[in-house]
């Protein structure tokens, strides 16, 4: 009897890892590691919001706030406080966290589209204020990034790599320890408590689940998560403006997570990866470009509605019978 | 001694009495059967029962503590649990997670060790496993353990409810139905698990339309129509008493509890 | 057995996106690349940049291109957000090779492009606003639009040489709007220019009579300026003649195109706008130099397109020619020659007026290259 | 004084665009628990076809009537392409799919029309009424007619109309609603073309107003559906009060506290409503049947 769900996890760690170092080999040019580590990017963003989606069953609208502020505090922390803009990724997720934490409360107790559009005003009041204080933030035009000096300390010890490919690397190795994570969490007693609030939050809390305080646990997991991510794009942008904290991301992760399968970890990356490559290979249509996106969006939704690597997974499980 | 003790337990749905001023007590190990015809209130007085309606009215007592308005999370860690009319099953997990989730007391809430996989984690959860695999061998359903749970028959699904509440290793606990759509044999199974548990010393609470296993098993028998209790007592008594007959068992009905007592 | 399914999804899924994308067509000719915000917030801007741009390159290589070789323009569409740009900037640098960059419709999606192009050592002209992009000067960063501290400077002037002092700003929450509202508080004290009221309007907002009803209120308003691009100043000017405001009212070179009149009608009239010498081609002398060129960019758009000429396009004739003029004196293909090229034009005429670039001035123009325009009886008059 | 009253003529002008657009939103929501966040597209739709037609020599009110009839078919074509087919998905599910739509209908938009701003002229003229010294235009009276007369048409619909209870019942249990003989298809089907014409009427009310061009869906779905909440969804008198108090809101944020943070002030009020009453101001509360 196999009743382990180790394998599992295994499985899905090490064909992540191979899909980062297989990737590389079929690069043409160093371009595609930009693309790839926007992908790990996106993908630890997504991976995030599995754990509030996929586990727990709540919607989010507005994750992308939590990617404003671990965007900016990378941007503003080194310039004010002079902290290092890698100590600022930590500020950032706190920042994150403890605001997911204070907000999360009131507005998890709302259900359905009324939860959707609390969450989206809540992004949406991160978003004004990162584009109104322009005297911070440089306004809607965004503002600089201060270098990391990764590039120049590896170049130090000898390592002469471009900025796209170091940032592969570092976003690959982030991502899989947010994978390693958010896998960890899936089979263990919570994980177990999140899921059931995800099928029937009655039940959960008649086994003695105390429903709020878990589902506030996911969101402030998915907003470190998420913050997390605002940082690595700021750090390898060394640019940043309101636009990664507006509702147009938000909604674009969410997507990402829906479209790969928003319970797998797997599938989040999966998401990611076509979501963030799609408008680059898109770019052939040129005037069709949104024509093609929203088509594909709506048919992988009415097709495979539980996601893309779950109904595949799910199509290539029958056929061999 | 007395487990759980009710009130004068009432509540409203606009201007609607569901349930007025019900008044019970149930022991420790004893078998306790809600009946009545449709409407009476039955499932709405163990929404209340178990945190999920507030009563207008009314106090609920369990072990001695006021439980009242109590979420339900709290009353599970009290001792209370339960089972649903409307199947709540997590069918997103397999069979054995349905049951490992009722076991979330005895795990406890470490998020840290959880989210970092460290060593504690994986020992809870297979604590947990152990547990759970056994009470799925109890209602017949080691078999089907890494099935998912959305597959299973509706029979099965019943008695995993029952396997996810004992989980909880409750004191009190409360079943709505846990025969409605069940086959004779089925039913029988249920008969059996129902009065195994009772005599482990957990009191249970039923809500049954099924007379003949309600007759069988019950120690005591409280008989509600439109809200309100209209009598209570053994189940011959009650099946006797013309106020029951009139109000709800009628003249077929009648027959059949008869014949079930036979 | 699922997990090994999961792997070849993913080996289809990276194999599709891996090919579509290299499937781009590769010419041996001179590679152009721009990354134009053709849909998105500021698509009316983007719009018209990118069919000029693919008008003149048609132009251009059906006349037998430059030296014999043809120009290939690599386009695409960032939809003014930044991080779109900077991913594009890397795919021209990285992937398309080319040699040099137009673009940046915003000023957003041009300064994060701008490290880019910095380290690649790849000449950048852009077509965006804000003064920050050419101040400081980037060794590698050029643009063509009037700056908005220009244009705040000219409309400043103007209000002066009227005899008025005492100014109220409504100005737009995005990124041109913002931008030119800090210039033109900068640079108010130097006009002697006192700033009476302050207020702000969102991209998409439809009703603006609240905040210009506080501005009218202020206490001895004399002239209200607009900075803001999109159809918010089309709202503000038919708002103005609602709440029958009777002080002038400046608009940026923002709306500086026909539709503006059209969208504002009759509210429009009076209102007064710094913008180049496009949008008023046949008024100019026949001696003025720059007539020969904008008439003939008009008419060729027009006659393109079907849609009226905006300077927005005209930003664009200007970036190209200016990179086509300096391919040729460069004599080679080799972007860092071509760079010095470009700092090197000198007496360019184009849409937005005389360029005489420097190592210390990445724009080239002067206040006198703007005309202030009035707006009489729908159309465009040139302010004496 | 003259001051506050025109703030308010501002906030009931641009609130009754805000009600046009949430009480499409609440048709579709009553029929089908679908929130269509392609309710945006649907007014710009209506405007862009009315300007293109007009441009084109078609008198204005047969231009209008016309747009209106075109987005009615992309309405009923929505449902029957993309919402039949995903029938008993997730809400979030079904999010993405009428995000997917918008963005659909907006790109067909930017090919079949063009990205500039277009109006086309107001109905009764551009010269204010002057009232208590402040103005509003005739153009903002018949949008905020508009929003009263479709509220009343939908109350009058849903109360006492066999359709419009047969709308209702649709929504609240399929199943019962087809036992009883309703056709669950037809009424979805009736309610997207409604919904859709209703956007697209808000569309033409509002072109000569607040201009329209192919984007300008987006900015007013957030805004209606914003609304919609505030007010309870499903109710048509809570989309129209929803409406109106978010335009207020922002007109007396703009006007009394800072222009910069008027929307922000809407989404404050929204959030704290709803942790006051999570189901909106009209909302029913919903109670788990288990």
């Amino acid at each position: 009897m196999k009743l382990t769900k180790l394998s599992p996890k295994i499985l899905t760690l090490l064909a992540l890892a191979l899909l980062v170092i297989i990737a590389p080999m079929f690069f043409p040019s160093s371009f595609y590691y930009r693309i790839g580590a926007l992908i790990f990017i996106n993908g630890l963003a997504v991976i995030g919001l599995v754990i509030l989606v996929g586990y727990a069953g709540q919607i989010s609208l507005g994750h992308a706030g939590f990617v404003g502020i671990g965007a900016y505090s990378c941007a503003l922390a080194p310039e004010h406080l002079g902290i290092s803009p890698v100590l600022a990724v930590f500020l950032g997720a706190f920042l994150s966290g403890l605001l997911a934490w204070l907000v999360g409360r009131p507005i998890l107790r709302l259900r359905g589209h009324y939860l959707a559009v609390a969450t989206l005003g809540f992004g949406i009041l991160i978003y004004m204020v990162l584009s109104n204080e322009a005297q911070w933030t440089g306004g809607p035009d965004g503002m600089a990034v201060q270098a990391t000096g990764l590039k120049a300390l590896l170049k130090s010890m000898g390592f002469k790599v471009s900025a796209s490919e170091m940032w592969y690397w570092i976003a690959a190795v982030v991502m899989m320890i947010g994978a390693l994570i958010a896998l960890n969490l899936h089979t263990s007693p919570t994980g177990r408590a999140l899921r059931s609030l995800h099928d029937s939050e009655v039940a959960a809390g008649t086994v003695g689940v105390n429903v709020a305080n878990y589902k506030l646990s996911a969101f402030v997991i998915s907003a470190i998560y998420t913050s997390v991510s605002g940082s690595e794009l700021a750090l390898m942008n060394r640019f940043i403006s309101p636009d990664v904290a507006g509702f147009l991301h938000s909604v674009e992760l969410l997507t990402m997570t829906v479209l790969g399968g928003a319970a797998t970890v797997f599938g989040a990356v999966i998401g990611a990866a076509i979501l963030t490559s799609l408008p680059q290979v898109l770019t052939v249509l040129h005037d069709f470009e949104h024509i093609v996106l929203g088509l594909i969006m709506m048919l992988v939704m009415i097709f495979m509605r539980e996601g893309l690597v779950p109904s595949l997974a799910k199509i290539l499980r029958r056929r061999p019978k | 001694m007395t487990l759980l003790t009710v009130e004068d337990l009432s509540i409203e749905f606009g201007g609607l009495k569901a349930v007025d001023g019900v008044n019970f007590n149930v022991e420790a190990g004893k078998i306790v059967s809600v009946i009545g015809p449709n409407g009476a209130g039955k499932t709405t007085l163990f929404n209340m029962l178990s945190g999920l309606y507030t009563p207008s009215r009314g106090r609920v007592t369990l072990a001695g503590k006021d439980v009242t308005n109590q979420p339900p999370y709290k009353l599970a860690r009290l001792g209370m649990s339960r089972t649903f009319q409307n199947l709540q099953i997590f069918l997103q997990m397999s069979v054995l997670e349905n049951v490992m989730a009722g076991c979330h007391l005895t795990e406890g809430r470490h998020i840290v060790t959880d989210l970092l996989g460290l060593p504690a984690s994986g020992r809870r959860t297979r604590q947990s496993m152990k547990d759970a695999l056994g009470l799925l061998e109890r209602i017949g359903l080691q078999s089907h353990a890494t099935d998912e749970a959305s597959g299973l028959s509706y029979g099965a699904l019943k008695r995993l409810e029952i396997a996810r509440a004992l989980a909880v290793r409750p004191q009190l606990l409360l079943l709505d139905e846990p025969a409605a759509g069940c086959n004779a044999v089925e039913t029988e199974e249920i008969d059996h698990l129902i009065a195994e548990i009772a005599a482990e010393g957990v009191a249970i609470l039923l809500v049954e339309h099924d007379m003949k296993l309600v007759m069988k098993i019950s120690d005591h028998v409280i008989v509600l129509d439109q809200g309100m209790k209209i009598t209570e007592g053994l189940p011959t008594e009650v099946a006797q008493n013309p106020k029951v007959i009139e109000a709800y068992l009628g003249v077929k009905a009648t027959e059949e509890v008869h014949n079930a007592l036979g | 057995m699922t997990r090994f399914n999961h792997l070849k999804t993913t080996a289809l899924a990276i194999a599709l996106a891996g090919s579509a994308a290299i499937a781009v067509p590769a010419h041996a000719d001179i590679k152009i690349g721009s990354s134009l915000a053709i849909t998105g917030p500021a698509s009316f801007l983007g719009d018209p940049e990118a069919k000029t741009l693919k008008m003149l390159v048609n132009e251009l290589n059906a006349n037998g291109g430059i030296n014999g070789e043809k120009i290939d323009l690599i386009m695409y569409d960032d939809a003014a957000d930044p991080n779109q740009a900077r991913t594009f900037a890397t795919r021209l640098v990285e992937d398309d090779e080319v040699v040099a960059v137009i673009g940046g419709t915003s000023t957003g999606a041009t300064m994060a492009m701008i490290p880019v192009f910095e380290e690649a050592k790849v000449p950048f002209i852009s077509l965006a606003g804000a003064v920050v992009i050419i101040d400081p000067v980037k060794k590698w960063v050029f643009k063509t639009p009037h700056t908005d501290l220009m244009a705040c400077g000219k409309i400043f002037e103007d209000i002066k040489a009227r005899g008025l002092s005492k100014v109220g700003l409504i100005s737009g929450t995005g990124g041109f709007g913002k931008s030119m509202h800090e210039q033109c508080l900068s640079v108010a004290g130097k006009y002697g220019i006192d700033i009476v009221a302050d207020e702000t309007y969102g991209p998409k907002d439809a009703d603006m009579t609240p905040q210009l009803t506080k501005i009218a209120g202020a206490a001895g308003l004399q002239a209200v300026v607009n900075p803001g691009f999109g159809q918010g100043p089309a709202i503000v000017t038919r708002n103005f003649k609602q709440l029958n405001i009777k002080v002038p009212l400046y608009q940026s070179h923002g709306v500086a195109s026909k539709s503006f009149i059209d969208l504002a009608g009759d509210a429009a009239e009076g209102v007064r706008l710094p913008a180049s010498a496009l949008l008023v081609a046949d008024m100019l002398d026949d001696s003025d130099p720059q007539k020969a060129v904008v008439v003939g960019y008009r008419d060729a758009y027009v006659a393109e397109t079907g849609q009226p000429v905006s300077t927005f396009g005209g930003h664009a004739y200007d970036a190209f020619h200016i990179l086509v003029n300096a391919i040729k004196s460069a004599g080679s293909n080799n972007p860092a020659a071509i760079r010095d090229a470009i700092e090197n034009t000198k007496g360019f005429i184009g849409t937005a007026g005389e360029v005489n670039m420097s190592a210390t001035d990445h724009l080239g123009l002067d206040l006198n290259a703007f005309k202030m325009l009035e707006i009489r009886d729908g159309d465009w008059t040139i302010v004496k | 004084m003259s001051e506050l009253l025109q703030f308010f003529f501002s906030g009931i002008t641009v609130g009754a665009i805000y009600s046009l657009v949430a009480l499409g939103f609440i048709i579709i929501y009553n029929s089908s628990g679908v929130v269509n966040f392609a309710q945006g597209e649907f007014v710009m739709l209506g405007g862009m076809s009315t300007v293109f037609l007009f441009n084109a020599g078609v008198p204005l009110a047969i231009a209008a009537v016309a747009a209106i009839l075109i987005t009615c078919l992309v309405g009923i074509a929505l449902n029957k392409l993309a919402i039949e087919p995903a029938k008993g998905a997730s809400v979030v599910t079904l999010i993405i799919i009428t995000i997917g739509a918008s963005i659909f209908i907006r790109g067909m938009a930017q090919l079949v029309f063009d990205k500039q701003f277009h109006r086309f002229p107001s109905f009764s003229g551009d010269d204010p009424f002057l009232i208590g010294g402040a103005t509003i235009l005739p153009q903002g009276v018949w949008m905020i007619a508009g929003a009263i007369a479709v509220f009343i048409g939908l109350f009058v619909f849903f109360t006492y109309s066999l359709t419009g209870k047969a709308v209702l019942a649709t929504s609240n249990n399929k199943l019962a609603a087809r036992l009883v003989g309703i056709s669950t298809n037809m009424m979805m089907t009736l309610s997207f073309g409604l919904s859709a014409a209703i956007g697209a009427l808000a569309g033409v009310l509002v072109t000569p107003i607040t201009l329209t061009s192919y984007d300008v869906g987006i900015a007013l779905a957030l805004k209606g559906f914003a609304a919609a909440i505030l007010g309870g969804m499903g109710s048509p008198f809570g989309a129209l009060v929803g409406g109106i108090l978010v335009g207020l809101i922002e007109a007396m944020t703009a006007g009394y506290i800072s222009s910069e943070y008027k929307d922000a002030a809407s989404f404050i009020v929204i959030l704290a409503v709803l942790f006051v009453m999570p189901n909106g101001i009209f909302g029913r509360s919903t109670i788990d049947r288990v």
